[in-house]
């Protein structure tokens, strides 16, 4: 079935995920439903495979399934965000409301640059309370991760407490 | 100290910057193969300062060589802090209480979703649209040689008759001026770039076959061009060397 | 069947073609000819979807089916041949056989390169004639287009002229 197919190559090709919307503007159809219909035939093909197609907040994703990551994560050497970065939403996170002071103290004037970084991405956001800067991780990071923050948060804590 | 003045010296006389940099190395006792940039920098602005309370007027580039030593110093200085925060044997992080007493922290680590970064293959529509743009570069470089060409076609002009018509010309000036020397704007007809040039070319081969004599006050200043009673036979004459070649006029 | 899901999973996330040696690691086994006999039923398996299962010059990869890449091709504006090596290729497929050295008057001694990563990923190939290469395209380029070269070079002197 074409449409089947074109659904499998826009998902694969795709950087990031897709609409429902999108999709059925990609098959030259208006019935969402149609669309929604052959995505679940095309989830339920995919349980036999290695990957899998997800539906999550920001649309249809394709993925390789959760169980295989660990043994394929290293051939994308792909990271999207610096080893700096990475510490500076951790300690975001760990410390949530943090004082941007605080991560500064912790991390060093390299931080600037790295809450710079992550601002911009929408990871994190920063409020001014008085004479200080409050961060706090966003709703993008959420979708980012494919996981509540709590759950996230929950990574760490295991060793930070 | 007498050394350190010696330094506000050098950078008063303008000496090259690298020449104050290897001074105050060996002024500070600093190894040259591992230098301390702090010890490096604050040698440099103490030099600075010390410019200033004398009233000798700083040159720019010094300014821009505190600020480069200055900004690889706090790099320096950045890497320390970011060494603060470790990692242990097992891959967690940690943030060592520093010296000036922060927090211990003891983090999981972050991991990551895995981004795909998915490519594709070339389209024949976008292969077709590279080729255009391909042979619009070629085009494009046709139409540069046909121009470059273009600029090519130029009449040919003996520099010899070049050199003899400009002495020819300060000899009638002179005696028009009725003086010993003729300044040499008066000897360019029109005050523009090309025709100063081609005034001047000749000229220097005038003055160095010793023909004339020429003085100059100050950079951008008149020159003023001075007929030699004899001259120097002694000195092979360029324009006799170079005979055969021709000046090229557009 | 694990082993063939992990290489489903290693297929799509990888950003370039995996050797078969590199895929046996993967599995951690040392037989190449299951490897290869795996991923031949994979590539069976694919030919019903709108994804395909190639083994390139360069090693196997999973990609959109050609057939699909002119419907979904602008979902990802990343192609995996840089702008100056499409016009290496366009140019020696436009004048084939093409002269290199005429290939370098035309894109400049940048040019090189593109040559050396066409021929490494099997699209061109050099044969010496005398003092000069001659640069033709190959085979391989027909199944990385999905359509006969006489169609290409069809459409790129109609676009030449």
């Amino acid at each position: 079935m074409e449409h089947k197919k074109l659904l499998e190559a826009a998902l694969f090709v795709s950087p990031s995920p897709m609409m429902l919307n999108d999709l059925g503007k990609l098959l030259g159809v208006n019935s969402l439903g149609y669309v929604k219909e052959l995505l679940g035939e095309l989830q339920k093909q995919y349980a036999e495979t290695g990957l899998e197609i997800v539906n999550t907040p920001e649309g249809y994703q394709m993925q390789v399934k959760p169980e295989f990551l660990g043994n394929v994560g290293h051939l994308n050497p792909h990271s999207d965000l610096s080893e700096g970065c990475k510490r500076t939403l951790a300690l975001v996170l760990y410390k949530e409301p943090a004082k941007q002071s605080e991560i500064i103290k912790l991390q060093g004037n390299k931080a600037y640059n790295y809450i710079k970084d992550l601002t911009r991405r929408g990871l994190i956001k920063a409020e001014r309370e008085g004479h200080t800067k409050i961060l706090k991780v966003t709703q993008e990071l959420e979708s980012y991760f494919g996981v509540p923050k709590e759950k996230i948060k929950e990574q760490l804590k295991v060793e930070g407490n | 100290m007498a050394q350190e003045t010696d330094i506000v010296e050098m950078m008063a006389s303008e000496y090259s910057w690298e020449q104050i940099i290897y001074k105050i190395i060996s002024l500070e006792n600093l190894d040259p193969w591992n230098v301390d940039l702090k010890k490096l920098s604050e040698g440099f602005l103490k030099c600075l300062a010390k410019m200033k309370e004398l009233d000798f007027k700083i040159p720019a580039k010094y300014i821009i060589i505190a600020c480069v030593l200055l900004r690889m110093k706090s790099d320096g200085l950045r890497v320390l802090d970011v060494l603060a925060v470790e990692e242990t044997p097992n891959g967690h992080e940690v943030v060592q209480t520093s010296s000036n007493g922060h927090e211990k922290l003891d983090l999981g680590p972050l991991e990551l979703p895995m981004k795909r970064h998915p490519t594709r293959r070339v389209m024949v529509a976008e292969l077709i649209a590279s080729l255009r743009k391909a042979l619009r570069t070629e085009e494009r470089r046709i139409v540069r040689h046909a121009k470059a060409r273009g600029q090519i076609n130029v009449t040919e002009e003996d520099i010899e008759e070049r050199i003899a018509h400009l002495y020819r010309k300060i000899d009638l000036l002179l005696l028009k001026l009725k003086g010993e020397e003729v300044p040499f704007s008066k000897l360019v007809s029109k005050w523009e770039k090309a025709e100063v040039a081609n005034t001047f070319l000749p000229l220097i081969y005038l003055y160095h076959d010793g023909k004339v004599s020429c003085k100059q006050e100050g950079i951008f200043d008149e020159i003023f061009i001075k007929k030699n009673e004899e001259p120097k036979a002694a000195k092979p004459s360029i324009s006799q060397k170079i005979r055969n070649i021709k000046i090229i006029k557009k």
